[in-house]
């Protein structure tokens, strides 16, 4: 059944190739002159995409699929590992397809009306949405380096496309960092894959892994292998294009960027770095980890509640999810004893948080297009996933008893009082993004079975259900004690008390300036972009004196070279004494040979 | 001591070349040639080598002579020198001076030249001394003269002491070759003067023709 | 023997061509046509006979001697093969390509006739066996490429091809005083010799390591290594087939290819190693790819900017050899392969800009890529390819690359590929966002329209076909007979002790 | 080097000595008959100039297979000494087909060049084959006498050649030709005399072995030197070269600039090699006037304004690559020699032809733009392909650039530089060849301009295209099969 292997990542590009073969079709018929062709782009075929890949994870079994022509050697597998990570990405892109075709309902009817842009932007997302999935499909699948950095690189440039999808200048300042940072974390992540298959000739991730084990100097591929992916996995200080990008793009994108796309970052990392081996030595790379993480998931809780738009307080909220998620797997690699029973709650975290970030994504949408359902029904549900996020109920609840119940008994149980208060944060975030859902609230205008809100509701249930559909260990549901649910669920209550509190204080002082300082999106951002517009400047100037100084060397060589040239052609004068004096210069020559003659 | 009639042929020699090179009126020094070449022919016949003379005389007096005058532009009928050749005299002013300067070339070629025949040991009679002052004196011509017709006297006269120093240093087995030399150097030394004069004569009918008086002046080195 | 004459119609199938081609009349564009294709293919079908016959274990070597001590000879191995093959493959896509760029354009004989010159001295210098027709060829690359180079005959072509040949001509002077040094030192040495050189002793090395920087100096002149690469960018006024055979697989490659010789078959790369030369061809190497890749960042034109980004990917093959190990030298053969194809890919496009919308800078490629969607396509293939991205070829390189910098104990290459790589990006992706992601500014001439699709058919086609190459060549790596099959092949068969 | 010169008292003697006379003397004939024919077609031309070649042929069966001949002419008490060898054979192949090369060009370019009087059209002929036959001479003698007789023949008849265009330019440069000529006769007359006292005899092989080092000797072949380097344009003796080119006609010049400057080169070269074999100061000092040569001449060959100047400036300078065999034979280890032996024969070669090629391409140009100057060379490219091509195929000889003979020859000089360790001569060669490639991309510069105004023009005819065009294709691929003179140059009676 390797077919399906081979079918699951390959589909997404069949369905590109199909849209763009029957535009090509579609122009040449048409002509260029004549009018614009009506074309459905966004069609059932197209939907299919992520169909395989879904069929796939479900399939029962573990596969392999090895390939000596592909690449340097392909070997692609399903395994236990990729399983649950490959069904929640196949399971979000699916829905993402449906809810994308319903948030762009109103450019696929512009652009059957013969508007440019319109169709434009339509054709460009129909083409890139399936390569991104196919990059996202391929990296979860791929065992050899060479496919899984394709898969990461195929996501990461193709993903520029969606972001940048609204046009304008916005979306190019998001889709501008995006790219930046993207590629400083594939030049990172180069690095660290180059050096570290290099020093055991490697060609797939378990042998990278051993490889950086045993290498003399592991500790820095890893680092750079952690940098390289946490620029997708919004390591603090990397993620400043997570805030950027999100609310540039279109609902959809948002969704599986946020849901799927950056935990490929953290899929690099479990792929790469050597957890759960002993002998590693990476300890304190872990501890770098571990810190980070907890730091980035506080930081982005404060700058989170400072923002405005609600994509961009989710942005924050999937830093700082990520950020705990990041402190786990620094755990793992700081106590390597503990990874193998780590990995688990790792991965429904994930799962979870890509589920619920999904919803909440999907949710923006919904809530400026909502249904005509009736606000009671549609709130609570857009605040299902919220409060599933902040670990107060469904998913969130079980996936924070999971990691409770992992670390409690080990020397990591600290940990726990950080990601705890860290909760706090997630909470005043999703009330924050909730609030300002509701302050930007649209009035209902389509029905309950349009793909929207179908989408959503999918979503939101799914989300909700993580666990019970999730296969991310052996162990099964762990199920949280009832004595322990409020210690689990404290955080959220804090979190709750103090937005009302904030809200209160908001609404006392209305009328005058809202209390909390407003810090732009992508913060450290503008540090970076002023410091490198500094130092393009510099360069600038270094080069252009560097050029001025080339141009006056090469100036004064031409100045030279005419100067030597009439001074060549002055030397034609001389000309005239060879004539004239030909005969004592004969002799001279003839005197000069019998010298020669004389002495030698 | 060489005979006194071989001593007086010598200096008749050397008189007349210095004369033919230095004298500044052209035809005087063209008639000085020729009596000159009559006298080289007179040494030959008068070392025995008759068929050398009789050459001599028929090439380097006659032929020769006639092709100088006919450079100068005078046949029999015409008694007086025509085209550019009408100033007698070198352009070049002679001072003494610029005739030092272009003597060094001269001495320098005679002081190799010494040594050489010094090395070679004494030869008999005044051939030799004889020609290499002709050759002195016929260098020395050449480098201070611009004069084409000039170069061309001070060529014939450099020839003649080759000429004068090969057989005087031929010994008798290789008699034969010297003549052979001997005879090679006076045709090549007449045709070399019967095409400068043709020459000459064909620059001054082109002359005469466009009227242009430019560039040559007879003196074209 | 009778096998001996093989290389030499493969020789003659270009070098025959070209008078033929001067005799022909200006007019007869269709018969010049189909010459130079049919000589083109006939090329390629004698390349693909002597591959086989290579992998049979057939001896193809043609010789005879000059002078006492020099000898002219073909010889067939490994990497002349593959540069042969590189090069009859694009000259056939190229002259594809001219005949629909110079189509009714002045002087088309003299083009082709000099164009066919030039393939048949890049085909020499794939099958040359020794220095000596090694160097025969490469000086008559220079002189057949300069006509080519002032081809427009205006007077910046005329001041280019002054510095081209100020440039080449010395360097090839250079290398012709070096050669001979070496012929006056060990007498004729024929390519895979290497022994001859290694068994000199120890006080030959240091003669040995002056002439090594001799010939690399002459060589390095074609190959463009910063500080000798001034020549390149300025070559640019030629026309686009010309600069996209200049930079894919002729000239520049030519000076590659010779480096190549010289430390793998005239040296012996265990040689170098051990006269320490390897380190000063790395940090050469290095400079030039930093350098070409900053250069390349500031050009606002497109071919200038192709250019410097040649000095900059040709160095990936030097970097490559000088990385002491199986996968430096694999890195460094394949590339040879895979720059000529996507450069040449480059090159096309570029050409296909100009010739179709009348494009030279960058700032105007804006929504170009919707008026020519499959040019642009190759484009980003040959851009994402230099940048180094999978599946295409590039990918296959920096991988080796990488793997040889660990292997050869240098892993600080591994961050000046990965600068490099971020460089590379930052001047292609601008222009990528520029064709795929900008609104144009008003309309294309639509009356410069060449053909039925976006552009003639002639132009479009080796763009395409190349570009597949480019993708294939990449995806594929492993297939037999894939360039690094071919590279693995050499490096670990004959050039590894 | 006596017996690479084929002066080895061991050489068996010629058996049939006609072959000899036939081959000095068909040309004179040939001469003689195109003085009274005045042949205005190519093809009568083509087939009488066959002749020589043939007899040519002749000699060559006569010399197979041996190591070169000798030969004694009786001439009362006379005597006269003959020699042929492979060197002889080449350079006698050479002269023959340079010569040829010229006669064949010479109707066309009479009839087409509208100056060319008819008086000097009448001369034409016979010069020409008195010119080929003292050329033969030179190779064949070997004695003392002969080589004068025929250096005094060719130099006067290479002045008469000169001067037959009669225009007043070319008789000024004439007559100075002349005249600086005669002086270089007298020099060496003088040389030969002292000889002639020293030991008595003329014949090279008795004077090789006889000479003994001593004042008479060095001031003998000071003075023989100094004499013919005035006649081969030697650096700084070349002043009437440039000039007597400018205006002379092309196969004249073709002709003298191939091959007359040579025979005065390979009197001296042959001199040294037998005489002052081991003088190495000299040499070197010659080698010196070598690097001058080269240098000056390419420099004026690169800043000059007409396209024969530079054909001609260009002369001088290849002769200073020539003039290089000086330092390289003479008191030099048999490796350097035997390389040195053949790259100079080899550069003569490839000098001679690509000379001629290029003085007739050139010609071509002239002919059919109207213009002597460069920069009426302007879009040649497009207008005369073919006489450009022959151009350029004779200036990558001319620079060094393979696949030419003059490659091969600079290979092999450089070679023996290197070997022996002659840093100056390495670098006279090299910046020889930078230079020779700066005037001549100079010329293909301007050729290849686009925007020249159309000016008019005329076709020349094909076949006078068709001999530059063979000539400069035989000095162009006779770079590769260069064994075959190399082996003729050993072959036969070479072998040292």
């Amino acid at each position: 059944m390797s077919l399906l292997l081979a079918l699951a990542p390959l589909w997404p590009l069949l369905v590109m190739l199909n849209a763009g073969l029957r535009l090509a079709l579609a122009l040449s018929r048409s002509g260029p002159r004549r009018g614009r062709p009506r074309l459905e782009l966004l069609d059932a075929v197209w939907l299919s995409a992520p169909l395989p890949a879904l069929l796939l994870a479900l399939w029962p079994g573990e596969l392999a699929l090895s390939m000596q022509s592909w690449m340097l050697g392909g070997v692609w597998q399903l395994d236990a590992m990729r399983r649950p990570w490959l069904l929640f990405a196949a399971l979000l892109w699916l829905l993402a397809g449906g809810y994308a075709r319903g948030y762009l309902a109103d450019e696929r009817r512009r652009a059957r009306a013969g508007e440019g842009t319109a169709r434009r932007r339509l054709t460009a997302f129909a083409l890139l949405w399936p390569l991104t999935l196919a990059g996202n499909l391929l990296l979860i699948l791929a065992e050899d380096i060479p496919s899984f950095y394709l898969g990461f690189v195929t996501m990461t440039l193709a993903a520029y496309g969606l972001v940048v999808h609204a046009g304008g200048r916005e979306a190019r300042l998001g889709g501008f960092s995006y790219l930046v940072l993207a590629l400083v974390g594939e030049g990172l992540i180069l690095m660290g894959l180059l050096w570290s298959a290099g020093s055991a000739e490697a060609l797939t991730l378990s042998g990278l892994r051993t490889a950086i084990a045993e290498a003399e100097q592991g500790l820095w591929m890893a680092t750079l292998l952690w940098l390289g992916f946490g620029v997708k996995a919004g390591v603090v200080g990397l993620h400043v294009w997570l805030p950027l990008a999100h609310p540039v793009a279109p609902t959809p994108a948002s969704a599986v960027l946020s849901g799927v796309m950056v935990k490929a970052g953290v899929l690099g990392w479990l792929s790469t770095l050597p957890l759960g081996v002993v002998e590693a030595g990476l300890a304190p790379l872990g501890g770098w980890i571990t810190g980070a993480g907890l730091a980035g998931a506080f930081v982005a809780a404060v700058l989170g509640v400072c923002q405005r738009h609600p994509k961009a307080v989710l942005a924050y909220s999937s830093v700082s999810q990520l950020g705990m998620l990041a402190s786990l797997v620094g755990v793992g690699l700081s106590e390597p004893s503990l990874w193998p029973a780590l990995l688990a709650p790792v991965t429904l975290f994930a799962g979870h948080h890509g589920m619920t970030k999904g919803a909440l994504f999907f949710g923006v949408g919904v809530s400026e297009h909502p249904p005509r359902l009736p606000a009671w029904l549609i709130w609570p549900l857009l605040a299902l996933p919220a409060l599933s996020l902040s670990g107060a109920l469904a998913s969130g609840l079980i996936a924070k008893s999971f990691m409770k119940e992992v670390l409690y008994e080990s020397a990591h149980a600290w940990l726990l009082t950080w990601l705890s208060l860290a909760a706090v944060g997630s909470t005043l975030l999703m009330a924050r993004a909730l609030w300002r859902q509701w302050r930007g609230r649209g009035e209902p205008c389509m029905a309950w079975y349009a793909p929207m809100p179908l989408a959503w509701l999918s979503a939101v249930l799914a989300a909700a259900a993580v666990p019970l559909w999730l296969p991310f260990g052996e162990a099964g549901i762990p199920w949280p004690a009832p004595g322990d649910l409020l210690g689990l669920v404290w955080p959220a209550l804090v979190g709750l008390t103090l937005a009302g509190l904030l809200l209160w204080v908001a609404q006392a002082g209305s009328g005058r300036r809202p209390a909390a300082p407003r810090w732009p999106a992508g913060d450290l951002w503008w540090g970076y972009a002023a410091a490198a517009g500094w130092a393009a400047a510099g360069l600038a100037r270094a080069q252009a004196a560097l050029e001025s100084r080339g141009q006056r060397l090469r100036a004064r060589l031409v100045e030279v070279e005419h100067r030597v040239i009439d001074w060549l052609d002055g030397l034609a004068h001389a000309e005239r004494g060879f004539i004239h004096f030909a005969v004592p210069l004969a002799v001279g020559v003839t005197a000069l040979l019998l010298l020669g003659l004389w002495l030698g | 001591m060489p005979p006194l009639e071989e001593t007086l042929l010598a200096a008749a020699l050397l008189l007349l070349a210095a004369l033919s090179l230095f004298d500044r009126h052209l035809v005087r020094a063209c008639s000085w040639f020729v009596t000159f070449a009559l006298v080289v022919a007179l040494a030959w016949a008068r070392l025995g080598l008759v068929w050398l003379a009789l050459l001599e005389l028929v090439l380097g007096a006659l032929l020769t002579g006639a092709f100088l005058f006919h450079a100068l532009g005078m046949t029999p009928l015409v008694r007086r020198p025509r085209g550019f050749f009408a100033r007698w005299h070198d352009p070049l002013p002679l001072t003494w001076r610029l005739a030092l300067a272009r003597l060094l070339p001269a001495l320098v070629v005679l002081a190799m030249l010494g040594v050489a025949l010094a090395a070679l040991g004494e030869g008999v009679g005044s051939l030799r001394p004889a020609g290499f002052v002709l050759l002195g004196l016929g260098l020395w011509a050449f480098a201070l003269h611009r004069h084409l017709l000039r170069r061309l006297l001070a060529f014939n006269v450099i020839g003649t002491g080759i000429f004068l120093l090969l057989m005087s240093l031929a010994e008798p087995a290789a008699l034969p070759a010297a003549h052979g030399l001997v005879i090679t150097g006076l045709v090549v030394a007449l045709l070399g003067t019967a095409l400068g004069a043709l020459l000459v004569r064909r620059l001054e009918a082109l002359e005469a023709r466009h009227g242009a008086r430019a560039r040559t002046h007879g003196h074209p080195a | 023997m009778s096998q001996g004459w093989l290389p030499v119609f493969t020789l003659a199938t270009s070098l025959l061509v070209a008078p033929l081609i001067l005799l022909l009349p200006e007019r007869a564009g269709r018969a010049r046509a189909v010459v130079n294709l049919a000589a083109a293919v006939l090329k390629l079908l004698l390349v693909a006979l002597l591959v086989l016959g290579f992998y049979q274990g057939r001896d193809y070597t043609f010789g005879f001697t000059v002078v006492e001590g020099v000898s002219f000879l073909l010889q067939v191995d490994a990497l002349g093969l593959m540069f042969a093959g590189l090069s009859s493959l694009l000259w056939l896509a190229t002259t594809v390509y001219a005949i629909g760029y110079l189509e009714d354009s002045p002087n088309r004989k003299r083009f082709f006739g000099f164009f066919s010159l030039c393939v048949a001295s890049t085909v020499g210098i794939a099958l040359a066996g020794n220095l000596f027709t090694f160097l025969l060829f490469y000086e008559l690359l220079t002189l057949s490429t300069y006509p080519l180079v002032v081809h427009r005959g205006h007077d910046k072509a005329l001041a280019a091809g002054k510095v081209y040949l100020r440039y080449t001509l010395t360097g090839g002077l250079v290398l012709l005083l070096g050669v001979v040094a070496l012929h006056a030192l060990v007498g004729d040495v024929a390519f895979g010799q290497r022994e001859r050189l290694a068994d000199l002793g120890p006080e030959a090395h240091p003669m040995l390591s002056v002439l090594f920087l001799v010939l690399l100096l002459g060589l390095g002149v074609k190959a463009a290594l910063v500080p000798l690469h001034g020549w390149l960018p300025r070559a640019m006024v030629a026309p686009a087939p010309v600069s996209a055979l200049l930079h894919a697989v002729a000239v520049v490659k030519a000076g590659a290819f010779g480096i190549v010789r010289l430390v793998y078959d005239v040296y012996g790369i265990s040689l170098v190693h051990e006269l320490g030369l390897l380190t000063l061809l790395s940090v050469v190497a290095t400079v030039t790819i930093l350098y070409g890749s900053v250069k390349a960042l500031s050009q606002q034109e497109l071919k200038p900017r192709l250019a410097y980004s040649t000095v900059s990917q040709v160095s990936y093959i030097v970097l490559g050899i000088s990385l002491f190990g199986p996968f430096g030298t694999i890195a460094g053969l394949v590339h040879l392969m895979h720059q000529g194809l996507m450069k040449v890919t480059l090159f096309y496009c570029a050409g296909n800009y100009a010739e179709e919308l009348g494009i030279h800078r960058i700032e105007d490629l804006d929504g170009a890529g919707r008026r020519m969607p499959l040019t642009s396509m190759a484009f980003t293939v040959g851009a994402l390819g230099m940048i180094g991205l999978p599946p295409i070829a590039g990918f296959i390189t920096k991988w080796y690359l990488g793997m040889g910098a660990v292997q050869a104990g240098m892993p600080w290459v591994i961050g000046v590929i990965a600068t490099s790589s971020l460089l590379n990006a930052a001047y292609f992706l601008p222009i990528l966002h520029r064709l795929w992601f900008r609104q144009g500014r008003g309309r294309w001439p639509e009356e410069r329209r060449l053909g039925r699709y976006e552009t003639s058919a002639w132009l479009l086609l080796p763009t395409a076909a190349t570009a597949l190459f480019s993708i294939l060549v990449g995806l594929l790596a492993g297939v037999p007979f894939s360039p690094l099959d071919l590279a693995t092949f050499m490096a670990t068969k004959e050039y590894l002790p | 080097m006596i017996e690479r010169l084929g002066l080895s008292p061991a050489t068996a003697p010629l058996e049939h000595q006609a072959a000899l006379w036939v081959v000095l003397g068909l040309p004179l004939l040939l001469g003689a008959l195109g003085a009274v024919v005045r042949p205005a077609r190519t093809w009568p031309v083509v087939v009488a100039g066959m002749l020589p070649l043939l007899a040519l042929g002749w000699l060559f069966a006569e010399v197979a297979g041996g190591a070169g001949r000798s030969a004694v002419t009786e001439f009362g008490p006379l005597t006269l000494h003959w020699r042929i060898n492979g060197l002889t054979l080449l350079l006698l192949l050479l002269s023959g087909v340079i010569a040829l090369a010229s006669a064949i060009y010479a109707p066309a370019y009479l009839r087409e060049d509208v100056e060319a009087s008819s008086r000097g059209q009448a001369w034409f002929w016979p010069l020409l084959g008195l010119l080929s036959s003292s050329l033969m001479l030179i190779w064949l003698a070997a004695d003392l006498l002969l080589l004068y007789i025929g250096l005094e023949l060719m130099g006067l008849t290479a002045v008469g050649l000169m001067l037959l265009p009669g225009k007043a330019e070319a008789l000024v440069a004439g007559l100075r030709y002349l005249l600086l000529a005669l002086v270089g006769s007298l020099a060496f007359l003088l040389g030969v005399a002292l000889l002639l006292g020293a030991w008595g005899r003329l014949d090279l092989a008795g004077l090789a072995e006889a000479a003994e080092p001593g004042a008479p000797l060095w001031v003998a072949v000071a003075l023989l030197s100094g004499g013919l380097l005035l006649k081969a344009a030697a650096f700084p003796l070349h002043a009437w070269l440039a000039p007597v080119h400018a205006s002379a006609w092309i196969p004249v010049s073709a002709l003298h600039a191939g091959l007359v400057i040579k025979a005065s080169f390979f009197i001296a070269l042959q001199l040294w090699l037998l005489l002052v074999p081991a003088a190495a100061l000299a040499a070197w000092a010659m080698g010196g006037l070598a690097g001058a040569a080269v240098i000056w001449g390419g420099v004026m060959a690169w800043r000059s304004v007409k396209l024969k100047e530079m054909v001609a400036w260009s002369t001088v300078s290849q002769l200073g690559y020539l003039l290089l065999a000086f330092p390289l034979l003479v008191g030099t280890g048999s490796a350097v020699a035997d390389l040195a032996w053949q790259g100079t024969w080899l550069q003569l070669a490839a000098h001679g032809l690509a000379k001629a090629a290029m003085f007739l391409a050139a010609g071509n140009l002239i002919l059919a733009t109207g213009e002597s100057r460069v920069e009426g060379l302007a879009g040649a490219s497009r207008r005369f392909p073919i006489s450009l091509l022959s151009f350029g195929m004779a200036a990558i000889s001319l620079v060094g650039l393979p696949p030419s003979m003059g490659f091969t020859a600079k290979w092999l000089l450089l070679h023996a530089a290197l070997a022996g360790g002659h840093w100056p001569w390495v670098a006279v060669l090299a910046v020889g060849t930078l230079l020779s490639a700066a005037y001549v991309f100079r010329i293909f510069r301007y050729c290849f301009i686009e925007d020249a105004p159309e000016y008019e023009f005329r076709r020349v005819p094909l076949g006078m295209d068709a001999i530059a065009l063979l000539l400069a294709l035989a000095a162009l691929l006779l770079g590769l099969a260069a064994a075959w003179p190399v082996t003729l140059l050993r072959g036969a009676g070479g072998e040292p």
